[in-house]
């Protein structure tokens, strides 16, 4: 696999560099304009959530991503040192069809993103920090 | 600066000036949109037409935007590029939440002939 | 300054996830497309003189590119941890121009075109290792 | 297989397929051209179409098998896209080192007709 690390420190002004460099990234990949623009979006959702979640908005932690290639794929996996995400089942919720305006959903909306990019989605805690592992296979020719 | 608000025809037309509606982003407008409801603004027109990348947290503040108005007005939204539409369509937001209008023009005319229900 | 890292292995067939990343980046920033092609092209060519110079080619090196962002410009730094570059004066060899076939340059465009996309090079070599710094002032409006 | 070399009209056409003409690819391409010279070919057009980055390395491999062929042949490039065309102007290489073609029709035209020098 070829594989590229990006990281930054834990502050929202800087997500939208991880987006663009992806971004960039996906471009050279075979991927359709809407897998790279979903690619982006979960990318900087995943982000988002490690600053606001795991480190609680705390400026000096560190998220890396990791995005590594072959020729049928792409994993692309967000690291943080935080606190880890504890109930898994919001992995796979989806979203709420909210019948009155309070019942609009304020959040829980990252999580719908990102398993909307992916084929796959998975996440681990662990003493080296924690880990969400996004795979997507390529469909399109090449 | 941000945002431009104006009141149009008693609409009052948020311009949102950044490229990203992200969560860097969310909380200043958030805030933007508490105060005029505080001053007592109901009918809103959000122009996203210069916004490129939107993420949940965006749409998030809209949300709750629209909980602080509390069912006494109505928030539309207009000229969305091609990826802030889709982000709509993905999260369902475009059936029935929030009216998608192509033009401030178009939406303004819409809400003003609009009653508050307030 | 908005900072993020991005890294590779010191392999040949690595530096294009570089280069698309840093494309995506510039693709953000208010560069004109000629000084975004341009920067592709310098981190690319910094890169590979990383890889091909300082590590001889030897693939367990990293190569670590960060990129920081304030109003005015761009701040690109490409480190290694292998040979230094010894002679400095090869940052500012200009091209030969080839009056003969026997005179055609087979190497040194490289730096040439690192100066080109930048407004100033620097190069620094230290105990934590070496770094070729790229400036670029932002000069289209916004 | 990155290059697809054809003979036409006594010149040796190589399309170069693979999107970046980088220092990854740049031993490959050299390897072709030393062995079509060993071959004894001498009047190349390289078409470049395919190609969306080509970096120094690139421009090397090309200047080594100018070098290879020793006087006595001439490469000729074709189809250059917009970077592309850039580097070799900003390198110099297309004020005499290279001659450059919009077709790889042209090109081999322009080449059929110049006798080989050696
Ligand atoms: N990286 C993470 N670390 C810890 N908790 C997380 C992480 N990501 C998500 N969560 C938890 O899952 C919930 C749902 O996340 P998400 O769908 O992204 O919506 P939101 O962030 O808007 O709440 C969050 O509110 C949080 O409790
Ligand atoms: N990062 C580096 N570390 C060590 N030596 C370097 C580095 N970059 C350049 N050099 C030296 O400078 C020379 C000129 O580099 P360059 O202009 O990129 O051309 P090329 O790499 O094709 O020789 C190289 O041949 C090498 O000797």
């Amino acid at each position: 696999m070829d594989t590229i690390e990006l990281s930054i420190a834990s502050r929202l002004e800087l997500v939208h560099l991880m987006g663009l460099a992806v971004r960039g990234i996906c471009g050279g990949l075979p991927l359709t304009p809407d897998e790279s623009d979903a690619m982006e979006l979960a990318v900087c959702e995943a982000v988002n959530n490690s600053i606001k979640h795991a480190y609680a908005g705390r400026p000096d932690g560190v998220v890396r991503v990791t995005l590594a290639v072959d020729g049928t794929g792409l994993v692309l996996c967000v690291y943080d040192k935080g606190t880890p995400l504890e109930d898994r089942q919001k992995l796979n919720n989806d979203l709420a069809v909210a019948r009155s305006i309070d019942e609009l959903p304020e959040g829980g909306m990252g999580l719908f993103l990102i398993r909307n990019a992916a084929d796959s989605v998975g996440y681990k805690a662990g003493e080296q920090g924690n880990v969400l592992v996004l795979r997507k296979a390529f469909r399109k020719g090449s | 600066m941000e945002f431009e608000n104006t009141l149009q025809n008693g609409v009052t037309v948020v311009v949102f000036k950044g490229l990203r509606m992200d969560a860097a982003a969310a909380p200043l407008f958030k805030s933007n949109m508490v105060d005029l409801i505080h001053q007592g603004a109901k009918r809103f027109v959000l122009d996203l037409e210069a916004v490129d990348f939107m993420d949940s947290s965006g749409l998030a503040s809209l949300m709750s935007s629209m909980k602080t108005l509390g069912g006494s007005g109505e928030i539309a939204v207009c000229c969305l590029g091609e990826k802030v539409r889709k982000l709509f369509a993905i999260t369902r937001l475009d059936r029935g939440v929030f009216r998608i209008f192509g033009s401030t023009a178009e939406a303004v005319t819409a809400l003003s002939s609009t009653s508050t229900q307030g």
